[in-house]
């Protein structure tokens, strides 16, 4: 029972981590049209970031407690990087996908690197932060209670997105300038303006996601590309441009993925590809798609 | 297959020559060698160019298994650094690196040693970490007639099938069915009441041949062990908290898990948050061995921590085996950090390489061919930083006595170390098939020779 | 003889009625205009007919055969083409490929991955034929994207035509050009559809050109007939009148 | 009549040009290292994968991000063909594999032309990487991450065979020849398609898929041939590529693959013939050197692949032949 309960809880802290990735991805498309291959990658600058300001903040003998502010902080450089690198983007947005896709994959290409010239090869790690909060027994067994912050920050993020996308007047920008970029700009719309705001939410969304987990993991060259991977499978299932597909997306992916381990690990990583190429077959558009 | 013999547990594990001792006390096939670093004995023969010799060093520097791959490069530089320091092989040729990328990928890389033989005109192949990489490559060097000495790339696929018959390939650290059979011995040797066995291992070559050897072993070895959970992780998985929770739901008695790298760090941290450690004992293949200071203080105590079957720099220890305290003080003092298998087997490469032109030379004078430098590195022992290492002329696969200890957090590391007063050896000849023994597709289909030699040889332990 | 009839084709787009139980003939051989205000469902009947659109209900037949529901393909092989108001080109291609294409499609050549389209000799006269006819002759080796408004319009128009059609829809054939250009092209394309015995529906907003070029003339308004006749009979029309001023109707 | 001239010329051009590169090409082993040679080898091949890739991206239109998919087929093919059937001829390689990879080109097309633009890109995508995680997964049958290796072949029916003394020299001289031969039929097969009324069939379909539907064609059957035609071609550089490199991996069916042949199509340009074929060579070069030269390879991949997109948006054909538009314009006054 108690076994449960613990796989459950294990599905939606990585359903929360995934959601964080796939909404920016999917709120990037969403609003600029372009699908950024670079953005696992971002969510690994994330996560670099992170762990190496609480390494710094450690060694300079900042209390353990305080370096949970260091997490926002980590999700906000990418913001920041976000913002740096959306200009070389604007040359893109009226030209065909494949320039675009190709342009976000050499951009992954080029992160991927300067990620390993700043930080080396070894794993960073930022434990300490996760070592804060104390342990939850569940019968016989543990759960760290962190975890339970990841699952709660992923409610949260959902929830903030959501009321900014819908319940504010920049979410009306945002969804008109997703409805039509023209009409927007007719509009008076300060287009530039939203587009660089969206992939610096985007990216603060990716960016929050690899600053969250990297406690409970480490920082490692190559993850960056493993979770654009399996953000592709939720935002396919979900829906490209969906905030709510990327939610369900995420849940499924990860409710899946647990199953796979504890019933059938063999085929484990296939089946989520399956999902999503079923999907596409049934609904192109993804579960909760539009456009 | 034959029905083994049933012999007493004890007996089997003595006549395995299975030793438990402190890092102080020379381990079995120690023997006190002479310092590493010398001039070379006899001055060299005949004319000498002074060309410098080029070598190719190819692991990986990007990609999460550079932690293996700069401990391998930096164990050659150190190496090539100190022989240059002597005028470079006989004294003359300077020894030069260029190095490539192991992470490019297996066909890239197999592109890659043709550009550094054909193009790169190196006379020496060396490096390389992934045992996916060694059966692609090794056939590749001998199609070039190019002098290779792997560093690693362990598997036992390499000699058994890919270069059955080598003849310009060597490689210098244990195959990787040693470490399977270590830890089973390691834990036939600590825990004998163990039953339950769950296996986390990641999902490629090392990890199955890793459980599969285990496995083999330990029925032999623990008669009515079963395995009760197993999980086969992506290499580079960095969460393994929903593999955790499996094995955990099965309760085992221990687990037993060939992750390693960073994944490793990743999984005992999050096992750490889950309990595991208090719930099960832990048997690995490589927790210590990727690279000393990637292993935290938070490391628990009293895990089977595996360095590959190969080397930790503290064992031997003390002052009984000289050249390792001194390596690991030039190393450190080097990179300061310091070194693992691979900085030891890339420096031991070179070194033996040295010996065996020197042997060469001193045979027939002026630079010798590559031709007499293989028949010296054939059947060639050694004394190494971490104790014999004996080239069998038959596959030329460099063999050591396999060690395994147990983690423990001494003050004098900032990381979690070797229990000093719990260290394994065993005598790699026990562990590995022999000589003789028929490998896969000659009269028998199993995944290795070792395999097969167990099967057939090993008896039933009781009591 | 009728060549195309309607049986109250509806469609509808939310409440607005695009077509409301239209029942429209087409006779064989004959010039016919349809006319209309903007929104007037014009170009959503040639649409409906053409299969760019699925009808709500109704029926569409040509030769007495049953095409309502056909795909667009099977529509085209029964006789049936058209140009688009906005022009709707290859503009990568040649002018030449342009009008091939037409061709190899109506001759079931367009599957031959064998063989080299230019040197279908059959083809290729018969294109510079239909391309002379529309004066673009000169043009064959130009990309098509690179065409004035003008010839634009023309070769849409010859795109369609080569398709050797029975009954030719025309969505505007002068929309966008300069009232010079108008007659020329409404000049060229009557001829050659005259000359070449092809039954032909053309949208048009400009009653001058209506008049002067059409046999019988179709006025739509609000997703009905309003009025069927001569060019005559039109002109005597007051609802049409009205309509055409702008002003509401009586009725 | 005008047009007659207009059109012949610049194709007459286009031939005498394309004879002078074959033998120059057939004249290079005797002038380069036996390292280029295999190297060059290896660029005939992706030139043909990026070749039948652009089918579908410059005349079809369709971008698809799984084209590893069908270049691994090819190669696990031969592999399977070698290890359980234990032939050793390339001709039956090829007889056999390609219609492994036609079949496959056609199950994956059949599925795929359904959807186009960004899903078109991403179902292709999936699909590959359901091929690629079972060859990685099942690897008691696909040897998962250590692939299956791939002796030397006979060519031309067993007459050729490569054993014993220099076998390797021997071999790269002998199949670079046997490579450039195949590379030249595929060439002229894929002029011929992309200038059959077929070929001007998608090249429609990609500029104005509506109009296209009223010229009477239907879509989707031509987009599935292009698509079945683009993965066959693809899988036979895969089929070509196994003997030379010796084995073959899962790497070879993971999407960064499928990313490496859409590069090396902009790289030459996709809406030149030339581009893919030029790319393809050039990318081969690039990526081994760019290994060789830095660990930063991949840093150096992405800016190249950035600076590409962004000034030559056409490939490298695409400029100069721009250029050389310009050029004869200047000449030739309006």
């Amino acid at each position: 029972m108690s076994i449960l309960i613990i796989q459950i809880l294990n599905s939606l802290f990585y359903a929360s981590v995934l959601f964080l990735i796939a909404a920016g991805l999917s709120l990037i498309f969403g609003v600029m049209r372009i699908v950024n291959m670079a953005h696992g990658t971002f969510y690994a600058v994330g996560a670099f970031v992170t762990a190496w300001l609480v390494g710094r903040a450690i060694a300079l003998g900042v209390p353990a407690a305080w370096t949970f502010l260091l997490i926002p902080v980590g999700a906000g450089a990418v913001a920041l990087l976000g913002v740096a690198i959306e200009p070389l983007l604007r040359p893109f947005y009226r030209r065909a996908e494949e320039y675009q896709l190709l342009v976000t994959f050499g951009l992954l290409l080029i992160l991927e690197d300067v990620i390993r010239l700043l930080w080396g090869g070894l794993p960073l790690s930022a434990d300490p932060v996760m070592d804060v909060l104390p342990s939850i027994r569940f019968g016989g067994l543990i759960y760290p209670g962190y975890n339970l912050v990841v699952i709660a920050i992923g409610v949260a993020a959902a929830i903030g997105l959501w009321a900014v996308i819908y319940r504010t007047k920049f979410g009306v920008m945002l969804r008109a300038t997703s409805q039509d970029r023209r009409m927007a700009s007719a509009l008076g719309l300060n287009v530039g303006l939203v587009y660089v705001s969206a992939f610096a939410i985007g990216c603060f969304m990716a960016g929050l996601g690899g600053a969250i987990i990297v406690p409970t993991q480490t920082a490692v060259l190559g993850m960056g590309i493993d979770a654009l991977i399996l953000a592709f499978v939720v935002v396919v299932i979900g829906g490209l441009g969906s905030l709510q597909g990327a939610l369900v997306g995420a849940l499924i992916v990860s409710f899946v993925r647990t199953a796979g381990i504890q019933f059938f690990p063999e085929i484990e990583l296939a089946v989520l590809y399956l999902i999503a190429a079923v999907v596409l077959l049934v609904k192109p558009t993804g579960l909760f798609g539009t456009a | 297959m034959d029905k083994p013999t049933a012999v007493d547990r004890r007996k089997f594990l003595g006549a395995l020559g299975v030793t438990v001792g402190g890092t102080g006390l020379a381990g079995a096939g120690l023997v006190a060698g002479p310092q590493l670093v010398k001039a070379a004995g006899e001055p060299p023969k005949g004319k000498i160019p002074d060309t410098p010799y080029r070598t190719g060093h190819m692991t990986f520097f990007t990609s999460p298994a550079a932690v293996l791959g700069e401990p391998s490069y930096k164990g050659h530089i150190m190496a090539a650094e100190e022989i240059n320091a002597q005028g470079g092989f006989l004294g003359k040729r300077k020894i030069e690196t260029i190095t490539a990328d192991e992470a490019a990928g297996t066909d890239a890389n197999v592109k890659e040693l043709r550009r550094m033989k054909l193009e790169g005109k190196i006379d020496l192949f060396t490096g390389i970490i992934s045992s996916g990489n060694t059966p692609a490559l090794g056939p590749v060097a001998e199609e070039l007639s190019l002098l290779t000495i792997f560093v690693d790339g362990c598997t036992d696929f390499l000699f058994d099938k890919a270069v059955p018959q080598p003849k310009y390939t060597f490689r210098i650290t244990n195959i990787q069915s040693a470490d399977g059979i270590t830890s089973a011995i390691g834990t036939a040797q600590t825990w004998p009441q163990v039953r339950r066995i769950a296996h986390i291992h990641p999902d490629y070559s090392y990890g199955r041949n890793a459980a599969e050897h285990f496995t083999l072993a330990l029925e032999r070895l623990l008669p009515g062990t079963e395995v009760v959970s197993e999980s086969w992780p992506k290499l580079g998985t960095t969460d393994f908290t929903s593999h955790i929770t499996k094995a955990m739901s099965a309760n085992p008695d221990l687990l037993y898990t060939a992750v390693w790298g960073g994944d490793y760090v990743a999984f005992y941290k999050q096992a750490l948050r889950y309990g595991l450690f208090d719930k099960m004992k832990v048997a690995t293949t490589l927790a210590l061995g990727v690279a000393p200071h990637a292993i935290g203080k938070d490391h628990p105590e009293g895990v089977l921590a595996g360095v590959h079957s190969n080397y930790y720099f503290t064992y031997p220890g003390g002052d009984r085996w000289p050249l390792n305290k001194e390596f690991v003080q030039r190393y450190h003092k080097r990179w300061n950090e310091y070194p693992n298998f691979q900085s030891e087997g890339s420096y031991v490469t070179l070194y033996m390489l040295k010996k065996a032109i020197e042997r060469a030379n001193q045979l027939v004078g002026g630079w010798p061919d590559d031709e007499v430098i293989i028949s010296q590195l054939e059947g060639m022992g050694y004394d190494a930083p971490s104790g014999y290492v004996y080239i069998r002329p038959d596959n030329h696969q460099g063999y050591k006595d396999a060690v395994i200890g147990f983690s423990k957090n001494l003050p004098d590391y900032p990381f979690s170390t070797w229990d000093p007063n719990r260290v394994i050896t065993i005598p790699i000849r026990n562990i590995t098939a022999p000589p003789s023994w028929p490998k896969p597709g000659q009269g028998h289909n199993e995944s290795t020779a070792a395999a097969d030699w167990i099967k057939k040889t090993w008896p039933k332990a009781t009591g | 003889m009728i060549l195309l009839e309607t049986v109250d084709l509806s469609k509808q787009f939310g409440d607005v009625h695009a077509c409301d139980h239209v029942n429209f003939t087409v006779n064989k051989g004959e010039f016919l205009s349809l006319v209309g205000s903007n929104g007037a469902g014009k170009t959503s009947l040639v649409n409906l007919i053409s299969g760019h659109l699925k009808p709500d209900s109704g029926r569409i037949l040509f030769e007495d055969k049953d095409l309502t529901f056909a795909p667009v393909y099977e529509r085209i092989r029964a006789g049936i083409a058209r140009s688009f108001q906005i022009v709707n080109l290859f503009d990568a291609l040649s002018v030449f490929d342009n009008v091939a294409l037409s061709i190899f499609s109506r001759e079931r050549k367009v599957v031959k991955i064998a063989a080299l389209a230019d040197r279908d000799q059959d083809v290729r006269r018969e294109a510079l034929d239909v391309l002379s006819q529309f004066g673009l002759a000169e043009k064959s080796a130009v990309f098509a994207g690179g065409l004035a408004q003008g010839e634009r319009k023309l070769l849409d128009v010859a795109v369609a035509y080569a398709l050797r059609p029975k009954l030719l829809f025309l969505d505007e054939p002068t929309s966008g050009v300069s009232t010079r250009d108008k007659t020329q092209i409404m000049d060229t394309v009557s001829s050659v559809v005259r000359a070449g015995a092809v039954t032909a529906v053309v949208i048009e907003h400009d009653m001058d050109v209506v008049f002067r070029y059409s046999d019988r003339i179709v006025m739509m308004h609000e997703g009905r007939f309003l009025a069927d006749g001569t060019p005559e009979a039109i002109k005597a029309n007051k609802d049409v009148a009205n309509i055409l001023l702008g002003a509401p109707l009586s009725a | 009549m005008l047009a007659d001239v207009s059109r012949a010329q610049p194709k007459l051009l286009l031939f005498a040009a394309a004879a002078v590169v074959l033998i120059l090409l057939a004249l290079l082993p005797s002038y380069i290292s036996l390292y280029q040679t295999q190297l060059l080898t290896y660029g005939l091949i992706a030139a043909i994968a990026a070749l039948g890739f652009n089918l579908l991206l410059g005349y079809t239109g369709l971008l698809s991000f799984g084209h590893s998919a069908f270049f691994g087929i090819g190669a696990y093919s031969v592999a399977f063909l070698l290890r359980d059937a234990g032939i050793r001829s390339m001709e039956l390689y090829i007889l056999i594999g390609l219609p492994v990879a036609a079949l496959t080109s056609a199950l994956f097309g059949y599925i795929c032309v359904r959807h186009t633009r960004i899903f078109f890109g991403i179902l292709t995508l999936a699909l590959s990487q359901v091929l690629w995680t079972l060859t990685y997964k099942f690897f008691w049958v696909t040897g998962g991450s250590d692939g299956l290796r791939v002796g030397r072949p006979t060519l031309l029916a067993g007459m050729l065979t490569f054993t014993g003394r220099d076998a390797f020299q021997r071999f790269i001289n002998g199949y670079y020849y046997y490579v450039l031969a195949v590379f030249a039929i595929c060439v002229v097969i894929m002029w011929v398609i992309v200038h059959s009324p077929f070929g001007k069939a998608l090249q429609a379909i990609r500029d104005n898929e509506t109009r296209a539907a009223f010229l009477g064609l239907r879509i989707r059957r031509f987009r599935w041939v292009a698509f079945l035609i683009s993965g066959t071609f693809t899988g036979l550089a895969g089929i070509l590529w196994v003997p030379l490199n010796g084995l073959t991996t899962p790497e070879v069916l993971y999407w960064p693959f499928s990313g490496e042949i859409v590069f090396m199509t902009l790289l030459g340009g996709f809406r030149n013939f030339t581009g893919p074929i030029v790319g393809g060579i050039l990318f081969t070069y690039l990526k081994t050197y760019a290994v060789a030269a830095t660990e930063y390879w991949q840093l150096l991949l992405g800016v190249v692949l950035v600076l590409l997109v962004m000034l030559l948006p056409t490939g490298i054909v695409g400029a100069i032949s721009a250029t050389a538009a310009k050029l004869r314009w200047k000449e030739k006054p309006a």
